[in-house]
């Protein structure tokens, strides 16, 4: 039937079809068999999703694969699939987090195996829907079916404070998305019948839930109504991202939950905030986005400069990590909101990078987590010695989170100051001096770990990384030197779309773009 | 005439009413509430509903005093433990509320239009049973469902065992 | 004289069917299983009956002299109470067994309670309305109490008693009220009087009352406080009834009466359910965040929703009938399967009582432990579960009609309502609860049955919701307007 | 002169008042019944008052219903009476409080 | 040949790769064969090139790669560019690089297999990125390198990570440097946004086209690029890393930390000259904080006992002058000394590694003396070396060093950019430098060299001359400091006679000197040699008094006991370090402990209180205390609690007081309706 003929429900599907499996056909005990279909499935999974690479065409239409089918006729909500430049990188990003996230649980899960890996397929299924889904209402659905697995992924196999910290990320993302709904509801009123009472006449167009078509009256919203929509996604937007105030469940979950938990969060799920940004708020709001660039640049730098302040106080390495994650993801943001090309194309850059390195430091802590059962980093120290291979692989993606040249953050990090340097001098001063911090923390938490003599008696028999766990890391170093070193491809993908979102948010900028800006303003007071 | 009448009634009615939820007894109370249902017939009478009155006697004063009398004797003619003291809240509250439901009907009626009684229907039993067999057929029938359910349910309640 | 006869078919079927039952009770058939499989023949029989009335009779049409319309509206409420007295008779059985009840007299109110519902959705006249309405609580109270062994029981029922019964004065003092100021008791009738001009003092007292009436029914805040207390006493398959039943039934009067009838006077009381609506979803989801009974929590759980129905009466217009339309639905099996779970739990030997007693359920009974957590789910509108999309259909109808901020209230409230409900969610996945497996008492087949009913259904309605809310869609504006 | 409505409707209130100070301030059940009987009947007396204001029937045949009606709750009420009785040898309803909160 | 360029790199990368995979398998041969080897193979490829550039005449040779970036208009090629300047720092890079790499064949044996390996693979990762550096054709490319050679110098110097100081200045050198890159990134993406390229010929081609905008953006592209050079070249106040850098291994020491990474930011600067010759703010900052820096290291390093501290203070100062001569915007003279000092100090370290090799890793000179007898080529060597950094004639020191003090001292005469008296103070500044250096380091020598063996007896058993891998190098790079000098001869020591400076006219087309009206005459340019040969005298005859003969050290000593604080404060260098550690190091770390304080409290406490709710703050208090110390969480959280019992409490069970409770919601709704109904 062609709805499994359309690559992407394949693609999103699939882990649903393994998670099924393994909850019908095998048995708590077939812990091997569980194993091997939940990898299978994983691995193939990202298999058929790496032809996207090639099967979407930059320079083709905006939206492109797109499998339509009627879903809820009566409120005018389809089941509407469909990727761009940017989705498709992240669709690649998250099939491959999700196979290495199972391939790296196999002896970091021992009980209560069968459930885990239904839910990390499962979690799967959610995330890709969420990148793939063209319809409000669609998105909404996987935005918070994915809420679920990942509760009991930190609940059930968490750390000691697992409860809380899952409830904690369950109601807190929550509380964000369901306003996101009100948002999205005005949205799909002004777009067909007005808002009764508050005397809001709509465009009277044929009620729809479907992006493309609601992109069409981006334009002619009000911009009162767009300050108010724009502040509802912002909240369900900037929890998950997470941005400044909204960060605290991220330090809590990524704590606790396990280390694959910790992969997909760090790797995928942060970047549905970010994605949500550039997919809707800019296109569908750019007044309101331009009102908004002073507040959300300041929350990003604050974020970037607070996330490494703090990551640098920490004793405990997952939270440390975490906290960097914040950092990281302001740049993401800064980059974003400088609404020019190369801004966003590093903010999207940086997405993918983020997902790399950071979720290889978490598989990387998982490593020595699951031999020594603890995270504080006093309880290491001189690993440089017993582990060699693992002090290689851990420096590497060090330098690659920290934004080492021919590394691939390095290459995200200059093209997002690029982008903020052309529309603030400060904003760019501002956020380059979160990098050295960013070097300061990673490289004493290195220090820390690996040099000096080995202190616990325990680590002196610490045995090094075993080819399993090479394997779940090799690909990650590999991304990150390849985008270190040749990231065109990945910049050519994201071109056109990026363009599209920066005529709409920006009109004009592309027709005479304000760089290189030999302009009138001096410096300092340049920036808008 | 009417009026003395009707004020007769009336005053026999409230101060009767007020004793069948104030007194202690409990056949008191059945006694007096008997009372203030015969008043408010006549009144039914006065308005011409003479089906209405006649009904209101037999049902109320007939069946339900007779129901209600027996109960108390079945129940050993309980004395209601009557202090109240120990909820001086739920008293004033009370107290206070009904005052308020009381002022506030009354105000209520005296915003209707006062308009003289129109054309006397005459609410006798030929046009009320045709009304009942015609109109409200439907509810007629009804009610003999819920009396049945009733009946059932009141059977199934005070059943020693099954 | 025929049409008359054939519209009210399924009420009469059902009806006749309920003293047939009766009878069997009282013979002391002892084959309890016949009885209720017959119970279940007769609903299904009305359904069917139902079903083709409907298609036979114009929707249009007013029968039994204007007391009784089989519009698509009707046709819809009944098909759902039908479906709720089903499943709580699915539910019961395994329960009457376990405490050797005589199902007679039970199952026989539970049908006389469901003719009273059906009247009480296709009647156009305050006095036909008024009847049904009695004839399903004077049914209930006594179903609330049909267990006479247990205290709770008794209370239950005589809570519920004098609190229904004094509300119902209040409700007949409203319509007599109502029927002063429009000297009609006819919707259609009353809607043409009201359009005439502003209101009098007394319709405006009238329809206060009416609203109270209506609203103690459906277990809105300020005339909640029996649920939690009732639910907890009743037995658990009359709980369960009386949460979706009685509750559905009256949201059937309270749309067609405030929506149809008082129309022409809605901004008079539309800030009234507003504020009810409101002072509801708060007070229900911050009273059972510390709940830790499970019947008492789901209790104000269901008051909870009852606000969010609200929300979609409130809204008005099509699309906010349609909501509540499909709110209902969505509720009702949704509840069902979760009070379900709780009877299945206590037929396997597990208490069921606190959110304690939910502890390990995972590893336990993997299956029975997914159920609840897919029936809280939907509860707390999680999607792809039912619940989630009955919530938008709400919400999408308030904001269109422009209540922008009961909105946020109620997605912000149902956000706090996921934390009770993760609780059990909790207990059931996170902890791992000690102590032995109890033996199953009885078999529980026809409960799981029920159970396996509304899992379907909330998963189907949540993954395509289309055809629900088409159906729900058709059994709209044809209520009496002016 | 003769009683208009409102005097009629104003006894109405009267009653209802009554009826609910009783239903509010007695325990004992039996008291409570009787309050309800007499808000209902203050309900019948409004609406006979109102059928002849407006000279139709409606009214008069709702009250036979209200009648019917208040019948059955009274033997349902009584029936409850009983069985609490039985149980706890009283008829005070405060009694009635094992569940709360 | 040339468009084998790539090679160069192309090799130690290589290299670096194989050492890296092989880590585990490969043998102290293999290993040397390939770490020396690669470096050998990009020194011929190099040699070729060289030979080819030769022929055509300075002009720029550019080869792109790929293109590597390209985000929105930001686009970037992965290109290099050899051009006369390239090409010197080029030569002597692979040069002094192949020999250091040989010296460690012999000065590393003892390590164990992996650890060779790896310190080869590191050693051939510098060579790629310090090549990279020099050949880059664009800002971002030579930031690549100029990363890449941050990243080898920490590693190196954390080689022995096992001694937690040297991981500790490991660390500090990368980030020390990341605070200069910094500056760095500024200033390319500032030349991005203002002239829309960072390749380096197209910004010289678009300041030229627009002059007004290149005034504007001069200062500031020319501050921030200096801020980087003095990260990397260890200036005020960014030296501190340098001497603790001396942890890592000897030939690391001399290659990175003394040849090649550290001139990083005088080559930047020759590189960038086009923007400093706008910017006279920026040569002036360049200048003076090169000359104090000169002096400043060179007073520390009279104090110092550790032979490496010495040399690395040695170091500190001698790129101090050549910023000096920078700033005075003598590029060539700048560049010149960068390519001598390569050759003698690279010479010095290594002596100085044979040294402490010899007294089996002892590197205090106060547990050293009379060496010379033990190992004759080293001595002479050293000797060498430490003439041409003293600056004595013939030797390559004094023609760089002389050539800088010349052009200094001309600008401030010739009163460049009207602040020719502070060049003049700048130059009298290198003078006292000069002297100080001379003195230093010949008290090195007769420390090291002369008097009676001070160390321990069985040091004293051990002590041997090295074997011939690790002298050989030192000889070749002893022949360099003779000779490199002649390649820049200034014209006033030949009398005029020709024009003898073929270095500056080498480097003249890519880096031409900002020249100065006034010319200085040649019996003025005499009485400054004859100056400066003098002081350097003095220096030595000084150093010889204080220690060399019987009570060698006694005076010294005496003037420490005269001032006492003085000789503290210089031998604790100033007491730099604690100072930043007090108020940067602390400063951060206060502030990171402050922010996080704020964010389990304030901000995860506003959280817990409204989002979790009622249990959820019993919940979160129970298992969340230990973070949440604050009342401030408990208070909002226990609201919600407090709020869902009262309601609770509201159900008191008693069915009367619901009915209460009923009534005054009728009550309530009747008033309402009434009233809505007339306010409609």
């Amino acid at each position: 039937m062609e709805f499994f003929a359309n690559p992407l429900n394949q693609i999103c599907y699939l882990p649903l079809l393994g998670a099924l499996v393994i909850i019908f056909f095998l048995k708590r005990e077939q812990s091997k068999a569980i194993k091997v279909v939940a990898t299978v499935t994983a691995g193939l999974d990202f298999v058929i999703s790496i032809p996207l690479w090639w099967r979407y065409l930059p320079e083709g239409n905006a939206f492109q694969l797109t499998y339509k089918a009627s879903w809820i006729p009566s409120i005018g909500s389809s089941y509407h699939f469909g990727v761009d430049g940017i989705s498709v990188l992240l669709i690649l990003l998250t099939t491959l987090l999700g196979f290495i996230a199972v391939y790296s649980s196999f002896s970091a899960i021992t009980h209560r195996e069968k459930e885990y890996y239904v839910f990390l397929l499962v979690l799967q299924t959610g995330m890709l829907g969420v990148f793939m889904a063209l319809d409000f209402v669609l998105f909404y659905v996987f935005w918070e079916v994915m809420l679920v697995p990942m509760y009991f992924l930190i609940g059930i196999w968490g750390g000691p404070r697992k409860l809380y910290a899952a409830i904690k990320f369950f109601l807190y993302t929550l509380a964000g998305s369901v306003l996101m709904l009100v948002g999205i509801l005005a949205l799909y009123f002004y777009n067909s019948t007005g808002l009764g009472a508050v005397g809001l006449e709509g465009l009277g167009n044929p009620a729809t839930f479907d992006v493309p078509t609601l992109f069409g009256i981006a334009g002619r919203i009000p911009p009162g109504l767009q300050m108010w929509i724009f502040l509802a996604f912002f909240v369900g937007f900037a929890i998950k991202v997470p941005m400044f105030p909204f960060h605290t469940w991220l330090p809590d979950a990524h704590v606790e939950a396990p280390t694959a938990g910790s992969v997909i969060l760090a790797g995928v799920l942060l970047k549905m905030g970010t994605y949500g940004f550039i997919r809707f708020s800019l296109p569908l709001l750019p007044d309101a986005t331009q009102k908004a660039v002073p507040w959300m640049v300041g929350l990003a730098i604050v974020g970037i400069i607070y996330g490494a302040l703090v990551a640098m106080a920490q004793k405990d390495m997952k939270k440390l990590v975490a906290y960097s994650s914040v950092s990281h993801l302001g740049f993401v943001m800064l980059g974003m909101f400088a609404l020019n090309p190369s801004g966003l194309s590093g903010s999207v850059l940086q997405m993918i990078n983020h997902g790399l390195s950071t979720g290889g430091l978490f598989l990387l802590v998982g490593i020595v987590y699951e031999r020594r059962h603890t995270r504080m980093i006093a309880d290491y120290g001189g690993l440089a010695k017993v582990m060699p291979v693992y002090a290689t692989l851990f420096m590497i993606i060090t330098m690659a989170s920290i934004g080492l040249p021919t590394l691939n953050g390095f290459v995200g990090e200059l093209t997002i100051l690029i982008g903020a340097f052309n529309r603030s001098t400060w904003w760019a001063v501002l956020a380059a001096s979160g990098i050295v911090l960013g070097a300061a923390y990673m490289l004493w938490l290195y220090q820390r770990v690996f040099f000096g003599d080995i202190t616990h008696e325990e680590n002196h028999t610490l045995t090094d990384v075993n080819r399993r766990e090479q394997w779940t890391l090799i690909p990650l170093v590999v991304l990150c030197f390849w985008i270190g070193l040749y990231p065109k491809p990945f910049f050519r993908i994201m071109e056109p779309s990026i363009r599209r979102v920066v005529e709409v948010v920006d009109p004009g900028y592309l027709a005479h773009p304000r760089l290189p800006a030999v302009s009138t303003v001096p410096p300092p007071a340049h920036g808008r | 005439m009417v009026m003395t009448v009707f004020v007769v009634a009336a005053v026999l009615a409230i101060v009767s009413a007020l004793v069948a939820v104030s007194h202690r007894d409990p056949v008191i109370n059945v006694l007096s509430l008997v009372v203030t249902f015969f008043c408010v017939a006549v009144n039914f009478a006065l308005l011409g509903a003479n089906f209405l009155a006649a009904a209101q006697i037999l049902v109320y004063a007939g069946a339900l005093l007779v129901l209600f009398l027996f109960v108390i004797m079945l129940l050993g003619a309980p004395q209601a433990p009557e202090s109240g003291l120990h909820r001086p809240v739920q008293k004033t509250a009370g107290l206070a509320l009904a005052a308020i439901v009381i002022i506030g009907g009354v105000l209520l009626a005296l915003t209707m239009k006062v308009l003289p009684p129109a054309s006397p229907v005459t609410g006798d039993a030929r046009e009320i049973g045709k009304a009942m067999l015609t109109t409200h057929a439907f509810s007629f029938e009804l009610i003999s469902v819920l009396l049945l359910a009733a009946m059932v349910g009141a059977l199934m309640l005070v059943k020693r065992k099954h | 004289m025929l049409a008359d006869i054939l519209a009210v078919l399924p009420e009469t079927a059902l009806a006749l069917m309920g003293m047939v039952v009766l009878i069997l009770g009282l013979a002391k058939v002892r084959n309890h299983l016949a009885v209720a499989v017959l119970t279940l023949g007769s609903l299904l029989l009305a359904g069917v009956l139902l079903s083709h009335v409907g298609r036979a009779v114009d929707p249009g049409e007013h029968f039994m002299f204007g007391m009784f319309v089989l519009d698509r509206f009707a046709i819809y409420f009944k098909a759902l109470l039908l479906a709720c007295s089903f499943l709580t008779v699915l539910l019961s059985i395994d329960y009457l067994m376990r405490h050797d009840a005589r199902p007679g007299e039970y199952l026989a109110l539970v049908m006389l309670a469901t003719v009273g519902m059906m009247t009480m959705a296709s009647g156009v006249h305050l006095a036909a309305i008024y009847v049904g309405l009695e004839l399903m609580a004077l049914s209930t109270y006594v179903l609330a109490g049909y267990f006479r062994r247990q205290v709770k029981s008794h209370e239950a029922a005589a809570k519920y008693f004098v609190l229904g019964a004094l509300s119902s004065g209040i409700l007949l003092y409203g319509l007599s009220l109502l029927y002063g100021a429009t000297g009609t008791l006819e919707l259609q009738a009353i809607a043409g009087r009201l359009a005439q001009g502003p209101p009098s003092a007394a319709a405006l007292a009238g329809i206060g009352l009416l609203a109270c009436g209506f609203l103690f029914k459906v277990a809105a805040v300020p005339f909640h406080m029996w649920t939690p207390d009732v639910y907890e006493g009743a037995p658990t398959p009359i709980t369960t009834f009386m949460s979706v039943g009685p509750k559905a039934a009256a949201f059937a009067i309270f749309l067609r009466v405030f929506d149809g009838g008082l129309a022409p006077v809605a901004e008079s009381w539309r800030p009234l359910v507003w504020g009810a609506a409101a002072l509801t979803m708060v007070w229900g989801n911050i009273a059972a965040l510390t709940q830790d009974n499970v019947k008492r929590m789901l209790a104000y759980s269901s008051i909870a929703h009852a606000g969010y129905a609200l929300v979609g009466l409130v809204a008005g217009g099509d699309a906010g009938v349609q909501s509540v339309l499909l709110y209902m639905l969505v509720y009702t099996v949704t509840n069902v399967g979760a009070f379900g779970l709780v009877i299945l739990l206590e037929s396997r030997g597990y208490a069921g009582q606190t959110v304690q007693d939910f502890a390990g359920l995972a590893r336990k009974q993997p299956v029975a432990a997914f159920g609840m957590l897919l029936f809280l789910l939907s509860l707390g509108g999680i999607p792809p579960t039912a619940g989630f999309m009955g919530k938008l259909y709400v919400f999408a109808a308030a904001i269109r009609s422009g209540y922008v901020w009961l909105v946020v209230i109620a997605v912000l409230m149902s956000a706090v309502s996921l934390y009770y409900y993760l609780r059990i969610v909790l207990q059931m996945y996170l902890r791992d609860g000690e102590g032995v497996e109890p033996a199953p008492m009885v078999s529980a087949v026809w409960t799981e049955r029920a159970l396996w009913a509304c899992a379907v259904a909330v998963l189907l309605i949540g993954l395509w919701p289309g055809p629900f809310a088409a159906a729900a869609a058709a059994g709209l504006g044809i209520m009496p307007l002016p | 002169m003769a009683p208009t409505i409102s005097h009629f409707v104003i006894l109405a209130a009267l009653l209802l008042g009554i009826g609910a100070a009783g239903v509010l301030l007695r325990r004992s059940g039996i008291a409570i019944l009787l309050g309800i009987e007499l808000m209902l009947n203050a309900g019948n007396l409004a609406l006979v008052a109102f059928a002849r204001q407006h000279g139709n029937l409606e009214g008069q045949v709702f009250v036979f219903f209200t009648m019917a009606v208040a019948a059955a709750e009274v033997a349902v009420g009584l029936a409850l009476l009983v069985a609490i009785y039985r149980r706890q040898q009283s008829i005070d309803v405060d009694r009635l409080s094992v569940m709360r909160w | 040949m040339l468009n084998l360029l790539w090679l160069v790199l192309a090799f130690p990368l290589a290299g670096t790769c194989l050492l890296l995979a092989g880590a585990r398998r490969l043998g102290h041969r293999a290993t040397a064969a390939i770490g020396v080897g690669s470096a050998g193979l990009s020194l011929l490829v190099t040699l070729g090139a060289l030979v080819s550039y030769a022929g055509m005449h300075g002009e720029v040779v550019t080869q792109t790669l790929y293109r590597w970036i390209a985000a929105g208009n930001f686009t970037v090629d992965l290109s290099l560019r050899l051009d006369s300047l390239s090409a010197v720092m080029l030569f002597f890079v692979t040069v002094v690089g192949f020999l250091i790499h040989v010296y460690s064949v012999g000065y590393m044996h003892d390590e164990a297999a992996t650890a060779y390996a790896r310190y080869f693979a590191y050693l051939n990762l510098f060579m790629f990125a310090m090549l990279t550096l020099v050949l880059g054709a664009n800002l971002l490319v030579v930031f690549v390198g100029w990363e890449g050679v941050g990243l080898c110098s920490y590693l190196l110097i954390g080689f022995y990570f096992e001694k937690d100081w040297c991981a500790a200045a490991g660390k500090k050198a990368f980030i020390v440097n990341r605070i200069g890159d910094f500056g760095f990134l500024l200033a390319i993406v500032i030349a991005f946004k203002a002239f829309g390229t960072v390749d380096i010929a197209g910004l010289q081609a678009a300041m030229a086209a627009d002059p007004e905008a290149a005034g504007r953006w001069a200062t500031v592209l020319a501050v921030l690029l200096f801020v980087g050079a003095t990260g990397k070249s260890a200036q005020l106040p960014l030296y501190v890393w340098l001497p603790d850098a001396m942890a890592g291994p000897t030939p690391v020491s001399a290659l990175i930390h003394a040849a090649t990474m550290v001139t990083a930011g005088v080559y930047m600067v020759a590189r960038t000259s086009f923007i400093y010759a706008l910017s006279p703010t920026a040569l002036l900052v360049v200048a003076v904080v090169g000359g104090v820096t000169a002096v400043f290291a060179a007073t520390i390093g009279l104090a110092q006992n550790d032979i490496k501290k010495v040399l690395a203070y040695s170091t500190v100062s001698q790129l101090g002058y050549m910023f000096l001569g920078a700033g005075a915007g003598a590029f060539a003279a700048a560049i010149f000394h960068v390519f001598t000092h390569a050759f003698f100090k690279a010479c010095l370290f290594l002596g100085a590694g044979s040294v402490i090799h010899a007294c089996g890793g002892e590197q205090d000179m106060r547990k050293m003396g009379g060496l010379k007898s033990h190992m004759k080529a080293t001595y002479w060597t050293f000797l060498v070396a430490t003439l041409a950094l003293a600056g004595i004639p013939i030797f390559a020191g004094f023609f760089s060093k002389d050539e800088i003090l010349a052009k200094v001292f001309a600008a401030g005469v010739g009163n460049l950019h009207g602040y020719g008296t502070v060049y003049l103070g700048l130059w009298g500044l290198g003078v006292v430098g000069a002297f100080l250096t001379a003195f230093y380091m010949f008290r090195v020598v007769y420390m090291t060299f002369h008097g009676e063996y001070r160390g321990s007896a069985e040091q004293r058993h051990h002590l041997h001359e090295s074997p011939g891998v690790m002298v050989w190098p030192l000889r070749i790079l002893a022949g360099g400091s003779v000779v490199a000098g002649l390649l820049g001869v200034s014209k006033a020591m030949v009398f005029d006679w020709f024009d003898s400076n073929w270095f500056e006219h080498l480097l003249h087309p890519v880096a031409p000197a900002v020249t100065v009206g006034h010319h200085v005459s040649l019996g003025v340019e005499w009485g400054l040699i004859v100056l400066s040969v003098g002081v350097a005298v003095a220096g030595i005859w000084l150093a010889k008094r204080f220690y060399f003969g019987p009570e060698a050290g006694a005076v010294p000593a005496r003037v420490a006991a005269a001032w006492p604080r003085l000789y503290r404060t210089v031998a604790n260098k100033y007491w730099v370090d604690e100072i930043y550690d007090a108020t940067v190091v602390d400063g951060t770390m206060m502030l990171a402990r402050g922010s996080w304080e704020v964010d389990a409290r304030v901000v995860d406490g506003v959280v817990n209180g409204t989002a979790l709710g009622t249990r959820g703050s019993a919940f979160a208090s129970g298992l969340f205390d230990l973070h949440i110390v604050d009342g401030l969480v408990n208070k909002i959280a226990d609201a919600y609690q407090w709020a869902s019992v009262k309601l609770r409490r509201l159900q008191w069970g008693v069915v009367q007081g619901y009915a209460l409770a009923m009534v005054v919601g009728f009550v309530l709704v009747l008033a309402a309706a009434l009233w809505l109904g007339h306010a409609v």
